[in-house]
This record gives C-alpha cells, structure tokens and sequence, in this order.
C-alpha cells in the first residue's frame, strides 16, 4: 500500500474542508459554548454532513452507506480537527457503527447501520468506568433474572451520552466481555451531561436493572467479544489520530503565521533563531504524524493484523505531538494566546481531552511496551 | 549589643509574636484560601467578606503589622527585617492568611520607598495600609508584549498637568482598583528606553476606563485599562522625567521572584500523592511506568529548586550577590508549575477534564491548568528570561 | 508494452536474481559486516582481505552489478531503477555483502553524470566500477564547519593548469584513497558562493599530502589533506568554472539521505531485545520504569520515522515532491540514532563502558556510542537542517 | 544549615584548583591513557594530594587524619572532576575510609584508617556482581567451614581494583549483609584489569575459598551490615555527584568560551539565539546541582536523617545533567569536538561512566519514587 491518499479521497477532503469552513469553524464551538446549547453539536451541520454521505463513509453499501473506507474518513476527521468542529462523528460513526459493523448480525446492522447512514440515530459508546481509560476493566454486567435479561453498572466519559438515542454498552455476561446494544430511554438509566474543558459533551451513564432486548447482544464477530471490542477501539484511535493531524497542522499553521506578522522589538519574532528552532523541531514531529496516521488508516482498509501497534502508535504519537503543538501554540501567541478571544486556546483544550480519550501516550507506550513482552 | 543578647531578643519577640496570633487570628483566617476573591483587598469599592475578614484586618492594623517593616509614619511597624520574617514566619506556621493582599505593599511599595519625594511618601504609603486605595499596575500596551520599552501611552506636558492619551492592558483587576501607577512615554525624540516615566493615576479621573479580558481558563483577572484625555497633576509623577524604566526594572526584579516561586508561602499537594490516588499502584509501583518516571523527575527537579531559592538566600546573606539570578527564578519556576499541571491532567484522567459542575468544583483543576500556561508569558515571557541569562550571566554577544 | 506484461517480466527478473546471487554469493559475504575495514574498497592500495571478498566482486563485476544502474558504457549493468530496486532488495534479502564499498559510486558518481563533459565520464566512471580509483571528498577546511563557503583552498589559473593551495579536513579515509574530489576557490572577488569549483585531484601528484584525525572513538577514518602548490591540468574541472558550489549542493542532499537512514539497508537489533537482555524483567515488565518508556518512546519514533522514509518514497512517486525534506531526514535520522546509543549504554551498564579488552570486542558499543555524536555535526550539522527547515520549508525570514 | 561554604573549606577548594590545574590536568590522564600506564593515576601526585591532607579529610583526628568533613572533601572532588583527576580518592578514600570509619572497630580503624591518611594503603570497594549497580543483589558469601572462614564470589566494576592492597568486600554471612576486609593478595584472589571508556580502571574479581583473618569483618555500625552499606553508598554517591559538578561545570565553561571565539559565517556562534538559549537552559539546569550538592554534602556532615533522599537527588539530577552538558559540548564544539586532541570528548566518556558508577539516574528516580512509596 502506498502511503499517499487516492483522488478520490482527496476530493472527499477538499470538500470536507470547504464545508467545514464555512459551516463549521471554531467560531461555531465558540457559539454552541456561549449559548450553552443543550445538544453540543449544530444539528443542521450535521443533517449537511449526512446529506454529503460522511454518516455512511465506512458502512457497507448493502446498508446505505458508501463503503469508502475508513482512510476517507480520516480525511474527514483531520478536517473536523482543524476546524474543531462537535459533530457526531466521533460517537455515532467512528465508534458505535464500527463496532456494529463489526460485531452485528445481519438484522442488527439491516436495522441500526442504515439508520446511522440516514442520520436517523445518534449512538454512545459506553466503555469505561473509571477516571483513566482502561478497557478491560469492566464491572457492568449482564444477568438474567426473573424478568429477563438485565444490565447493571455506571460508565464514564461517554461521548455524546447525553444526546445518544442508544448506548452501545460494554459488559461483562457470564465473566466474558461482551458489547449490547441499549435504548437510551430504557427504564432504569439516568445519565448526567458533563460540560469538557473543549466544550464536548460527555455522560455518566447509570445503568441499574436495565431490560435487554433479545436482540441486544453484537456477538457475531468471529473472535469474540473482547476482540471485537479491541479492534473497535483501534479502529477508533486512528480515528482520532486523525483528527487530531488536523489539529495539530492547524495549530502549527498559525502559530507560525503569528511569529511571522507578530512584531516585537521593531521586527517579527519569527527572525528569532530559537522560535525558529522550536517550529522546526515541531514540523519534524508533524512529518512522523503525518505518516503514521496514514499507515494506520490504510491498515484499517487493508484489515492488517498489526492494527493493534500501529493504533496504539498513531494514538501516543499524535497525542504526544498535539501536547507539544498546542504548548508552543500559547507561548508564542504570547498574552494573545492567553485571552478567551484568540482561538489558539481552543486547540490546547481539545488536544488535552482528546489525549485521555481511548487512551493517552503514557497508556499506549505501555500497550507497545507489553506487545513487545517488556 | 552583642549576637547573643540579640538572639534571645529574637526568642522573646517570636514567643510573643506566636502567642499574639494565635489569640487574634480567627480560625476562618487559618483557612487555606481558594481564590483571589476570598481575600480582603481593600479599596474604595472593596468590602470585607465577612466579620472574622474584618476583625483580622483590623486587629493586625492596630498591630502595625500590615506591613511590619515599613516606618511608623507610613503606617507601619518599624520593625528590622529579622522581626519581619519572624512574623512571616509565626505567620505561616499557623497558616494565618495575610490580612490585606495589596499590590500597593508588594509592588508600588518598593518603588515608592526608593524613588519617590517624602511628601509622596507621606501621601501615598499610609494610605495603603489603611487598605483606602487599591493599586493596579499599567505597564503592559496592546502589541507591544514583551517589547515592553516600546510602549505608546503619551504624557504630554501641559504646564500644571500631564495629559495622557492611550490604552494598557493586562492591568491586574482594573475593574476594581481605584489608582494606577502607570509607565507613560513623555518623550518621543530620545532612545526608547529614555523617554518613559512613572506616573500615578486616579481612576476616578475623567477619561478612564476598564473592560475585564476573558482568559482562556474562562476568568477575568485582568483589563484593558483606556486613557482618553486623563488630566494628571504633575505632582504625581514619581522620580525623575525619564526615569520610569529604571523604576520598572527595579520594580519588575521584585515580580519575578513572586512568580518564579520566592515569596510563596503555599505548598502544593506532593504530586506523588495524586499519582497514587490518581493512578493506582501494581505491585508497589505506580500501575502506569511512564507516569511514574514523569512524576520522579518532577518531584526531584522540584525538591532541588527549592533548595535553590534556599542557596539564594544563603548566598545573598553570605553577600555573594548576582542579579539576573531573578531571570533564573521566573524561568525555571514557571516552567517547572506548568509542568505540575500538565502531570495534575495526566494523573486526574477524565475527573481532571471537567469545566463545569459541582463534581469538579467547576472545573477547577482545567481552569487553573489554562492559567498556568500564562506564567511562562506575563511578567516577562520564559524566552526573554533566557535572553537575559544569555546576555546578562553568560555574556553571550549579541549580534 | 503495458503494465501488467512488465510486472511479469519483472518477477522473472525477481527471480533470475534471486537463484544467480544464491549460487554466486559466497556464503561468508552474507554475515553482517562487523567495521569499515572489513569490506573491500579497491583502489590502488586496496587489496581483498579473503578470496571469497575476490570472487565476489569478480563476479558482480562479470555481470556488471557493482553499478547496475549506470550506462553499460561506464561499466555499468544498464538496468531501469526497477530492475535495480530488484536487485538491492535480493541482496537484502540474503544479506549479501555489497562487493565493492566507494565514494566513487555512492558520492563522486551522481556529479560526474550530471555535471560532466562525455570525456571526463568515459575516463572517470569505469574506473570507479574497476576499482582502479578510491575516491575521498575534499570539501571541508580547518577552521570552516558548517560554513562550508567560506572556504579557503584556492586554485590558481596558470594557464595549462590549476596550482591548488591549502588544507581540507575531515577526508574520509584520505591516507587509503587515489583521488580526491575538491571543493577550491577559483575566485575571490566574488560573492562567496560564486567563486567555487568542482576540481578532481590525483594524490599520488606533488605536494598532496595527509594526516589521520584521531576521533573520540579511538578511530581515525578521517584525515587532513594538505594541498601545497599542486599542480592540476584543466580537463579536471567538472562543470563549469564557478559552478562548485551547485554540484556540492547536489551531491550533499545526496549525502544527507544517506546518513539520515536513506539508503541504510542493515536494520540494528531491536531496543527492546536489548533492554530485556540488559535489565530483565519483574512481574513482565522491564525492571527498569524510567528505561522502559524511554525505550518504548524510542521504538516509537523508529517505526514512524521508517514510515516516514517509506512515505516519502511512496510520495515522490506519487509526484508530491518536497526538496528540503533531505534537511528533516537528516536531522531526525541522526539524533535517533544518538538516542539509540544513549540507551544501549543505558541497557548495557558497566558492560557497554569498557573500552579495551576482548570480552567488549575492544570497547564495540562504547566506541560506536562516540562515534554517533558525530552524526549531527558532518553532513551539516543539526543547527543547519533546522536553520534550513526554517527558512526553505517553513518560510521564516532572516534579520 | 546554611548552602554555603566556609572560608576554611573555599581555601581548601582553593588550593585544590591550583595543585590540580597544575600537576593534574586533563593533559595528565591523556598521558596515562597513551603510555598504558599499569596503575592508572599518577603516583607523584597522589603523594602530593596525601601530604595536603586529603587521604585523611574525613578521617578522625584521632586515627591520623584531619576531621575536616565531607562538605570540605567535596569542594576538592569537585576540582577532580574539572580536571578529570584519576587518584586513589574515589575508591579509597570516598568509598572505604568511609565504610570503615563507620563500620569498623577501634583496632580495625587503628590500622586501617592511620594507613589511609598517611597514603600507605590502596583500598577498593566490591559490591557489584551484575552489569547494573544493584548493591542489594548479593550472591557472594562468607562461609566457615574446616579451614576457617573462607569468602567465594565475583565482584564486577571495582574501582582500583586491580592496584587495590585490600578490599573491602560486601558478602552474604548467614543471609545476612555484611562488609569484610579482605587481603588482595591472599590466596585464591584472581583479578582482571578492565580499562574503561574514561580512560579509569576497574577489575573484575574472583574471591576463590579465600580466607579471611578474624577480625575481617567491619560489624561495628549499629544499625547493622545493610544500613552501613546503604550509608557508605549514599555518602559516596554525595561524593561522586560533587566530582560530576565539576565535570559539568567545566564542560560549561570550556563550551561557553568556545562559542564566544568560534567564527562561522564571518561571526562567533555565540550570537546565535538557539544556542543562547540552549546554553541558557543549560545553566538553569547546573543552579540547580550546585543546590542539591552542598546540600547533601552538608547533611552528610551534620548526619542527617534524610541522606538517602538527598544522595538519591544528588546522584539523578547530576547524571541528567553531566549528560546534557557533555553532549551539548561535543555538538557545540562540533568536528573539532569530535577529534582525540580536544578535551571535550573526555569529559563525555567520564559522563558516562560517572553516571554508572553507584546507580545511574533511572536507578535513583527509581529508589526516589520507593521511598515515597509509588
């Protein structure tokens, strides 16, 4: 596979990036913080992006998506990156359609993939249960008792959970890890809305004696639950991997477009050999970005078994990079930078939630570390 | 007198100190303080909080002990610096917080003692005790950031008065000051540096105005201050004509030891401590390996910078003085803060990410992790102090 | 002849390659080569160390592979870079040996076929494949570094030749070379840049001399050249006269991809094998915390730095082709390398410290680990690819 | 305590400087290095070194030597570490005189340390068996059996010890930790010079049945064997970190006056801000040694309670930085750094070792985070 996108996909971006522009810029998260919107995403941006096929990117067509593949998603995602741009994106289509793309039976996906396709259904992925991203540590089970199949537990830092119009849950069944499709307005859930520092919404979601439906569980991946649950969360990490190259560029794109028209001392301060020095070790860090998160895109559409290293390299890379691009970003926009008014701020802020989302450096530096048995 | 006898004075006079404080602090003075809004900071339109606020104020007033070291007839104690830092020192022991936070003591203070003629003096510095002025300083212009010696506000000169004409910003709680000393330019025909001087300013003057400046972490400490037309009796310039760089220099030295870590009396929480709470342990050890090696090294580069200020002092006392040594303390300490907020984010997962509610305190750790990130900019950007240790302590050549 | 046809006869070829070097290569050209010295150079003064170093290269030389790329009429094999790429990877694959290690090819080879006159190829090229002629590189002068224009060597116009006084330093093995390829002045009343040719000088004239450097490693695979009143004919002029500058400019971007990890064909033992071997394990997981992420921040950078490399690659053939990009290269590819030998002390402890003795191999690691440092200086130093990423890629102005 | 010197121990630091500038200088162990010499240091002027007093400078009064405490040893280590001085003082009198001053007997320090002062007695610590310092991994033991009491192991990396006239060898003695002294040329001793990368020696050494005296055992610190080796580490990893601060110190230095000299581009490389600020961050880095030494050395003086930590803090942050700035010197000074007849280089290979030698800074980090329990 040669690590360069197709023309096609780099329509599909051309387009993404004129949308997102005019529609979708980060003076929209600015408005939809100030006016404390209740959703946290443009609803008519999104029926936009619908209508553009972004909904169904990675759907099959058998189930009214495009089946483009997940590398021209990631051409959408780094849009929405640079833009930051709240859309369900991340929630209903990285994660929840990947993961019932995956791991659904053919009803199943007949039913929920051609809703997501249409914009008809928004998902949340419920996974963790603590403060730090830990998969695998999972208390939320599913029993049967007398009524029938229950769900019992309390999930963390579900995106979009408080929006979501099903949960795709993480439980345990029988000590096996498994993944249950869940109607958000089920009895027995009650879901707080948390307010980010990047202005993203998340939930805590309570699930106490929650009724399945029959058809809840996505068991028809041929590995397994927790497989399944694992290449859903890789999948999703390049994702954001994606996501946050856009970031980081924009990022990097105007802190250099500042210390290039910034005066001080009678000259711009992009003459100053230091400032030049640090920009210079960033775009180095951006050139091993860049090729990472195309590898793993690729990876994902070429179904390669070392999915799991290089989402974990895409996720500490990126996430180690946008740190250090968002860090340099404030200091040189100075006292500017430091103001609500600038919009550099807003990078660090996403670049520090999306660090924890799925994992931060540290996480996957150990991942890498144990895959290599050390 | 001889060192001994002058000892057991000191004995005496700590024993007394303790014992005074520990009848006249009101306990809710002991109280750690969580904001800058908790604190009595007097001024025309500042009130006091509450009762116990008010007591402790007033009782430390009639003390003299507001600030101990200045002279009686400026409203203070009279008392030597070893007294002083007695008393800062009983102080801190009891966690006693300061009675009245005043940038008039901590930074217009020292410049008026040094600069200013004895009928400023006796004018401004009393005043200041009695907490009936609150101070703000308007050093910093929209543009001109680190370039500080470039700025644009004019006094021109205009016989009985200075009329002054143009816009700071990054004045510290203008919106709630009633006087602010000010660096204006009243001279534009001489080398940058030479044509500024210091210069106070009623607020309530005709033509100024503030409007508060939304930071990042969603709080508004500071404003942009405009000066339009303000009339100001040259009676209220300090020091010479042309003297205010060298006032602010000298002024400036004193704010960058407050924020490199030299005058802070808070310990933070050991970061270890959030690393266990925040992580978790396996085997003993931190369950994550990175985290743990990120912690280690900033608890030792912490430790050793505050072994550091230690040696300051020491060696200043030894008399082995070295200036730019501030450069140092403002580098290295802001740095090294926004590094423990960087690892606070990490250890806090999630919990740490939190902007608004009652469960994160409304976000208080994301807000003040926003803040810290100013500290490597204000009172002189991290690269600027590098310039000075550069050219100042190494004597690197410009070019 | 469309594609799929070609793909065809390129998997022959695969093939073809595959079962000749398999039946050719000799079985002890396939172990790794453990230095410099123990590969064959050619030249006047170069000799094989065993037969099988002769047969091999005899053979490649029979089928004309030393060059398979260049003209068969300078000796080279005539293939297209497919078959090339082919080739290379074949030896890859079975760790063949190359059978002649040059300047000539690798260095002196990409000037003479872009910037040559007919003649001087048809002299100079088949000779390099012959092994008639070990090339050294004459660019850098005592004194000069990384201002490689401001050099000093300078070569006189005396009519039939050139009189070429001065020094170089930094000759790879100038005291075991033939010819030299210089950089000289031919002008000094021009602007730096322009006064610069590309003039080959044999070392067996009168007055070239040199002198081994010894490095920190203990080794001395460079020397100083001295050049002293030598006598040059004309027809030694590459390009024009003038145009020195422009084809060093050239061959060093070549240069730079090759010690930046371009063109590496041996892949070093894994960091992680090395720090399980060297600290071992506790509860699986390396007893060391802070050495674990380190290496695992290491191994990071490695992959993505090799799909940089392959990226680039897929890139250029895509069209997509960015000049400066060799500076980056450069830069990232050396100071990986440094790190690697930072941690394989690391890993190593005592072990990797000794410096003489057998149970080290006479200091291996600890030699090598002196020798990386100078990764970021030849070639341009570190300094310069950022300077150059600033200015080229980045587009930041100069003073 | 206050985080200065004396007048007493800045003269003595004083005439360190000037006795090693002079008969000790870089040039000095260049000479050894390139004449193979077999001892490895400079017998004349360790005779010197010894009638200044510096055998004995913390050795009591009462046993020969001067009392003058580790904070005055210190300020002459660190001058031995601008220079690069190989002596005796490292391994004997850092390291032994140390563990025998605490450890020993009134006979055993009677004979011993009289002997140290007067410079009649090469002393060398064996504690290591591994590559890594791991002073707690001991596999060599202390054994009766028909002969008498008989040593068997394999020490690595002693420092002088292939020109050591006794040992001081740290062995297992019923389960137990213990110190013992032991002849170097008893009987069924074998040992191997290593020259190392610093141009220093150690010897690998094998203890073959060999037979102790009675009163080999240093059994006489009350706390017991493990905490007088513990002690006798941390004072001498306090006394190491004091040579590093002269070894960076001087690094700095030469580097700094190198690039106010060095001409590129038709001006001195000093004026280039990237470098400025490098040497600048550098010298951030190198306030903060100069603290944490004498404050260790202090509390070794004063016997403290905290000296683990301190000799932790001390040993981590001076090997950081010895790394830092010894790197920052090779690529400063450039090509001519990188050649055998500058001196910068031998200030990197001494950096290296140096931060081997009694834990390097991963170790203390590491035993910093055990001490706080995490």
């Amino acid at each position: 596979m040669a690590l360069v996108i197709t023309e096609e996909q780099q329509m599909l971006k051309t387009s993404a990036k004129e949308l997102l522009k005019e529609k979708g810029p980060v003076a929209q998260l600015r408005k939809l913080r100030d006016e404390k919107n209740p959703i946290g995403f443009d609803e008519n941006l999104w029926k936009e992006m619908v209508e553009m096929g972004w909904a169904g990117l990675t759907i099959p067509e058998a189930y009214g998506g495009l089946d483009f593949g997940y590398t021209g998603l990631g051409q959408v995602l780094e849009e929405t990156g640079r833009t930051l741009t709240a859309s369900p994106l991340n929630a209903t289509v990285l994660l929840c359609a990947t993961a019932i793309n995956l791991g659904g039976n053919v009803l199943q996906k007949e039913r929920l993939l051609s809703a997501i396709a249409e914009g008809q259904l928004l998902l949340a992925f419920a996974n963790d249960e603590g403060a730090h991203h830990n998969p695998n540590h999972v208390e939320t089970t599913v029993t049967t008792n007398e009524n029938g199949t229950v769900l019992n537990g309390t999930k963390t830092f579900v995106l979009d959970g408080h929006v979501a119009d099903q949960f795709v849950v993480v439980a345990k069944s029988k000590g096996e890890v498994g993944l249950f499709m869940v109607d958000a307005n089920a009895k027995g859930i009650s879901r707080e809305r948390i307010i980010m520092m990047d202005s993203r919404n998340v939930a805590i979601v309570n699930f106490d004696n929650v009724l399945l439906d029959e058809d809840a569980a996505l068991d028809s991946f041929e590995k397994g639950g927790s497989a399944l649950l694992e290449k859903t969360l890789d999948i999703a990490r390049i994702g954001l991997a994606a996501e946050m190259l856009g970031g980081i560029q924009e990022s990097f794109e105007r802190t250099l477009a500042y210390i290039k028209e910034r005066q001080q001392f009678g000259i711009v301060i992009g003459v100053f050999q230091a400032l030049q020095h640090r920009m210079a070790e960033l775009y180095c860090e951006i050139e091993l970005c860049k090729s990472i998160v195309i590898k793993a895109l690729k990876a994902i559409d070429e179904d390669s078994s070392d999915l799991p290293r290089l989402a974990s390299l895409a996720k500490a890379k990126l996430g180690e990079t946008y740190k250090l691009a968002s860090n340099e970003g404030i200091q040189l926009f100075g006292g500017i930078g430091m103001t609500d008014d600038e919009e550099i701020g807003f990078f660090l802020k996403r670049a520090r939630v999306v660090q924890q989302t799925l994992g931060d450096t540290n996480f996957h530096l150990d991942r890498l570390a144990k895959m290599k048995n050390y | 007198m001889g060192n001994i006898e002058t000892k057991t004075n000191l004995d005496v006079f700590r024993k007394e100190v303790r014992a005074w404080l520990e009848e006249n602090c009101p306990e809710s003075m002991r109280k750690p303080v969580k904001s800058p809004d908790d604190v009595y900071w007097g001024g025309r339109k500042g009130d006091f909080d509450s009762d116990d606020q008010k007591v402790w104020y007033e009782r430390m007033l009639a003390k003299k002990w507001i600030v101990p070291y200045w002279e009686e007839k400026y409203g203070g104690g009279g008392l030597n610096s070893q007294e002083t830092k007695i008393i800062t020192e009983e102080m801190m022991r009891l966690s006693c917080r300061k009675p009245l936070f005043s940038f008039g003591i901590s930074m217009l203070g020292p410049a008026l003692l040094k600069f200013a003629s004895d009928e400023q003096k006796m004018r401004f510095l009393p005043e200041i005790v009695q907490a009936k002025i609150r101070w703000c300083q308007g050093y910093s212009e929209p543009g001109a950031g680190s370039d500080l010696a470039g700025l644009q506000t004019k006094a021109e000169d205009k016989g009985d008065h200075y009329l002054v004409n143009g816009q700071k910003v990054w004045t510290s709680y203008a919106d709630k000051s009633d006087w602010i000393f000010c660096l204006v330019r009243t001279d534009f025909d001489v080398p940058k540096h030479n044509g500024i001087s210091f210069l106070l300013i009623d607020m309530a003057s005709e033509g100024v105005s503030t409007r508060p400046i939304k930071l990042i972490s969603g709080k508004s400490p500071f404003c942009e201050t405009f000066l339009d037309n303000v009339k100001v009796p040259k009676e209220n310039l300090i020091g010479e004509l042309g003297q205010g760089w060298t006032i602010a220099k000298y002024l400036l030295t004193h704010e960058r030891q407050m924020i490199g870590g030299i005058g802070e009396t808070r310990k933070p929480r050991p970061l270890s401590a959030v690393a266990i709470k925040g992580v978790g342990l396996t085997h003993g050890i931190l369950s994550d390996s990175s985290l743990r090696a990120d912690v280690a090294k900033f608890e030792m580069d912490e430790a050793i910078f505050d072994m550091t200020i230690e040696r300051a002092i020491d060696e200043a006392k030894a008399g082995n003085n070295s200036g730019a040594l501030s450069s140092f303390f403002k580098y290295y300490g802001t740095e090294l803060n926004k590094q423990r907020y960087e690892l606070m984010l990490a250890l806090n997962g999630y919990k740490g990410l939190a902007w608004e509610g009652e469960s994160s305190n409304n976000g208080e750790l994301a807000r003040a992790f926003c803040r810290t990130k100013g500290n490597s900019i204000e009172g002189g950007t991290s690269e600027i102090q590098l310039n000075i240790i550069s050219k100042r302590i190494l004597g690197l050549p410009s070019k």
